[in-house]
């Protein structure tokens, strides 16, 4: 590829405490402005590789000749770079209840923003634009322990989307939200002009939005290329506990 | 554990009137300076102790704090207070040293009420940034931070352990098994606010926090 | 446990602030952690999980007393010395500014006496015994529990001895205030050291991980550590030895010459155990040498039902947990 | 209705203790093998009606002539007669971190049936059962937390499974499921013979599973009955932040 990657891992493997393997060998480049969908049987090691390009798990043991095996726009994502590498890439956790932890939907919100160094100001602006567009401009003042979990999946996504980041990073964006919702998200990640990469299930959401798939299975990379020909191999689907969507089915 | 005990906030943000206007190191000299005075007033001298329990008193009343509160932590404060008081001279075969024992009290109720006072005016934010500006480590203050979230976040968990055992509590459970259930719970939640934390931690990281303590309420 | 403000003398406080201070910035030192590691988070959570465990008291054997869990040597076991110190000091100056429970002034003492002499001390405590006891679960479990009951007679001892050097107890004997603290600390300890067992029991059963393994140390430190411990469970031996002081010589006494408090001495009546007034059934040196026999064999017996009930619960399952990584 | 309902709602209302009012005067009868779909917009309600069915939210302020609200075969979920009610009734959790709370899968699995006093050898048999249907018999020694989203959620529904109820009531079930573990769950729940409460946003599973579908938005029941007019009929699903699922568009 001549265009430069925005992300990129080499030969990534990693083992949680337990022992389990959940990654192995993973090499693979994402080039800028690109869309691309992470899909696989559960336990396949999405959620795993996701959190490794914003540097959230204990970072591997590097390579043998020390060499760091993910990169964000070029910088190697290892300790003394992770705050510069996480400015540039907004992350989406799967579980609502793991990103959410200020006592009001507009103190979460403004974390991200507040942590730029923006001011008071534009912060503001950041939050009611980020909550207009996922329809949740009411509920700045509320807990956001006490909202449904469609509604805390919502005041997540705002969060990432109010820090603008050059790179989103997604996981499940689409679990629990409503067909309305769902949308909205579609019709606000296609206007988005940066990079994507989006772990989901639903593959409706990824031939409506992505270019590019990856099909990771037992940790490892499976497949890899554009949607419509990966998504309608009635062959990989299967292998990898998946399904050939309604959609491409008899073409 | 019941909620009975959940965790009780004393200063809330929006609570207004003259001492919380003050600045937050104000808050905090005034009141270390009231107990350490008060502790160096000798304990014959206690009428000087009373004239620092009428300020007190006053102060509290210019905060807003209800009677009824200070009535119920005041309640919870005098019993133990009281059976100490008296312990030391019965113990110690002096008799009854009435003076000593009511002077004490005295002391230690003044300071009580400072304490009362602060926690009541000062919210968590202004205190970590103070504890800022006198340059506490900023490990610490992050710390602190987050013990006072997680707080929350164990009351939490505790509340969904019990509801997911309630759903499939059906009864027919011996009452020593319903034991260590109760036990097991305990050290349940023990595990799961741990791995929880990490995962918060996680979330506060990848939103590009270094640590700083910053609101949206901060210039207000 | 708590001490509150106006019980110990201004200048007894400054000082163990002082030392405290000193204890934390060191241990802030050791620790040597910036925000991105996990320690911060953890230390944060276990400041909680005490914090919460301080808000309930359990009742003691049924009577009307109640006490609660200092904690020091559950944070220090899990976390570390280090780590486990900070953990307690950030609870206790929480509680103290922001709860209103114990005091500003006292904080210093506080701090040093459950959070320095509690995980510091009961870390050593707990780690010299583990090296004699070896590294099972039961090894484990009972030596915890051994250092948090000496931790709270440590600290009992700690709260008379910085008593009796405030200037406004020059009036009175504090050794009858001592006699009822480290028996009701004695029978306070029992609990904590069963909580602090079964936790790690239970922490031990499924995440083992967490809890680190002491380890080996170079012949200076390891001296250093078992003088540390020698030092808590010496503390605790006076305590309970204290009864008896009219007929040892007299540390508090001694101490208290030493540092130019010899006036105070004239002022004492003659000491004789039975002036003792004590509102306990029993005579003083009986009930307080009981409640230490008691204490230690209750301890012991619990730790080792403790460890024995966790390892039958789990041993089919450990062995399932190594096939299947 | 001649049929005796086995489940009922009788002007149900219920208010957080923050005030919000989450469910306005909702009445309806479920009829014993009846297949009946909760939808709606997120924060209608949904996961509140679900449990007020199990009895887990702090009991409704009964009403003014001091009868109960819900009832499970004529049985009124009040708190003396709880047990009895739950014993009947499977309840899924929309979180599987709020259903899971054993050190181990085996354990969580063996909650419920050991609960209901059956014999070690039973609860084997059903954990063994349980764990297969769903496909995660390898499990058994592993730490709930320690699973991946999708893994956690089909231990959450073997948990169910393993009690046997004659009552389904199933938040969200195929949320964070793979596409082949949504089919086996929905071979599953076919092939079950008692009556069944879904709440969920996948309406192509509705199709697939339901007979009658409840919409509920803003707390109250907007619409009540056959799957197939429900869902194909425009004016409701746009009203309601629902949408016309592929399959029936264009009939
Ligand atoms: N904290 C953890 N400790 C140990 N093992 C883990 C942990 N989290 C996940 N795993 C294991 O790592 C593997 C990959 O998990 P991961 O969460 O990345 O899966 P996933 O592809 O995101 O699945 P899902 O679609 O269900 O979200 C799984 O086998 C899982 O059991
Ligand atoms: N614990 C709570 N305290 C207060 N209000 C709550 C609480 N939980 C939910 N709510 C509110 O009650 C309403 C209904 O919530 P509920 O969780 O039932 O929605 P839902 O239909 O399940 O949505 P979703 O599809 O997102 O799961 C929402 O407006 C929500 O904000
Ligand atoms: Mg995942
Ligand atoms: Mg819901």
């Amino acid at each position: 590829m001549t265009e430069p990657a925005i992300l990129e891992l080499r030969c990534l493997s990693f083992r949680y405490p337990n022992g389990r393997l959940a990654l192995r060998d993973i090499s693979c480049r994402v080039a800028s402005r690109e869309r691309v969908a992470v899909v696989g049987p559960s336990g396949a090691g999405k959620s795993t590789l996701l959190m490794h390009c914003n540097g959230l798990l204990p970072s591997p043991p590097v390579q043998q000749d020390g060499e760091a095996q993910v990169f964000v726009n070029g910088i190697a994502v290892t300790k003394p770079h992770l705050r510069e590498t996480r400015r540039q890439v907004g992350f989406l956790f799967q579980d609502p209840d793991d990103q959410l932890f200020c006592p009001t939907v507009r103190d979460d919100v403004a974390f991200g923003p507040l942590n730029l160094g923006l001011d008071q100001h534009e912060v503001l602006a950041r939050v009611e634009r980020g909550l207009a567009s996922v329809g949740m401009s009411g509920f700045t003042a509320r807990n956001p322990a006490e909202l449904s979990t469609g509604e805390r999946k919502r005041v997540c996504l705002a969060g990432v989307f109010a820090c603008e980041p050059s790179v989103l990073v997604l996981d499940e964006p689409t679990s629990n939200l409503d067909p309305r919702a769902r949308r909205q998200l579609l019709t606000i990640l296609r206007a988005f002009a940066g990079t994507l990469l989006v772990a989901t299930h639903d593959l409706d959401f990824v031939i409506d939005l992505c270019d590019r798939v990856l099909v990771l299975d037992d940790g490892q990379v499976q497949a890899d290329g554009p949607t419509e020909r990966i998504l309608s191999d009635p062959l990989i689907m299967d292998r990898h506990g998946l399904e050939v969507p309604w959609r491409l089915r008899g073409r | 554990m019941s909620d009975s005990c959940s965790p009780d906030a004393g200063a809330t943000a929006s609570d207004t009137s003259l001492c919380h206007g003050l600045p937050a190191d104000a808050k905090l000299s005034l009141t270390l300076l009231v107990v350490v005075v008060s502790g160096l007033i000798p304990l014959e001298h206690w009428p000087a102790q009373g004239l620092l329990l009428v300020a007190v008193f006053m102060a509290l009343s210019l905060a807003g704090v209800t009677v009824r509160y200070l009535a119920r932590r005041l309640a919870l404060f005098l019993p133990a207070l009281f059976v100490f008081g008296l312990s030391i001279p019965v113990a110690s075969a002096e008799g009854l040293a009435w003076n000593w024992t009511l002077s004490l009290w005295l002391r230690c109720t003044v300071s009580f009420l400072a304490g009362l006072w602060l926690i009541h005016v000062l919210p968590l934010r202004e205190l970590l940034s103070v504890l800022r500006r006198w340059h506490c480590p900023v490990v610490l203050i992050a710390m602190i931070g987050f013990m006072y979230r997680y707080v929350f976040i164990l009351w939490d968990e505790l509340r969904r352990l019990r509801s997911a055992r309630d759903a499939r509590d059906f009864g027919g459970a011996s009452t020593w098994r319903e034991w260590t259930i109760s036990a097991q719970l305990i050290g349940l939640l023990l595990l799961r606010a741990m791995e929880r934390a990490e995962r918060t931690h996680r979330a506060m990281l990848a939103r590009g926090w270094d640590g700083s303590i910053r609101s949206l309420d901060d210039d207000r | 446990m708590h001490i509150r403000d106006g019980i110990l003398g201004p200048e007894v406080c400054v000082a163990a602030a002082v030392v405290s201070a000193c204890a934390v910035a060191y241990s802030l030192r050791r620790l040597r952690v910036d925000l991105e590691d996990r320690a911060v988070p953890l230390t944060g959570m276990m400041a909680a999980i005490v914090f919460a465990a301080q808000m309930v008291n359990f009742p003691l054997l049924g009577l009307p007393v109640s006490g609660h869990l200092l904690g020091g040597v559950l944070a220090a076991v899990m976390l570390g010395p280090w780590a486990g110190c900070l953990a307690i000091s950030l609870v206790l100056i929480v509680q103290a500014v922001l709860f209103s429970d114990g005091g500003l002034l006292s904080l210093g003492a506080n701090v040093f006496n459950m959070g320095v002499v509690g995980a510091w001390g009961g870390h050593a405590v707990y780690a010299a015994l583990r090296r004699c006891l070896g590294t099972s679960v039961t090894a484990t479990v009972s030596s915890a529990a051994v250092a948090a009951w000496l931790s709270v007679l440590a600290a009992a001892a700690l709260f008379c001895f910085e008593f009796g050097l405030s200037s406004h107890s020059s009036g009175f004997d504090p050794s009858g205030v001592f006699t009822l603290m480290v028996v009701y600390h004695a029978l306070i300890g029992i609990g904590e050291a069963l909580i602090t067992g079964a936790v790690l029991a239970f922490v031990l059963s499924r995440r083992a991980d967490l809890i680190p393994a002491p380890t080996p140390l170079p012949a200076v430190r390891a001296v250093g550590q078992f003088g540390t411990a020698g030092l808590v469970a010496a503390l605790a031996v006076a305590a309970l030895l204290a009864p008896f002081k009219s007929e040892l010589p007299d540390g508090l006494d001694a101490v208290s010459q030493q540092l130019g408090f010899a006036s105070l001495e004239t002022e004492r009546p003659p000491l004789l155990l039975d002036d003792y007034a004590i509102p306990l059934p029993v005579e003083a040196w009986w009930s307080v040498s009981l409640a230490g026999m008691l204490g230690t064999a209750i301890v012991f017996v619990g730790a080792v039902l403790l460890a024995r009930a966790v390892r039958w619960n789990t041993t089919p399952l450990t062995l399932a947990d190594n096939t299947d990584v």
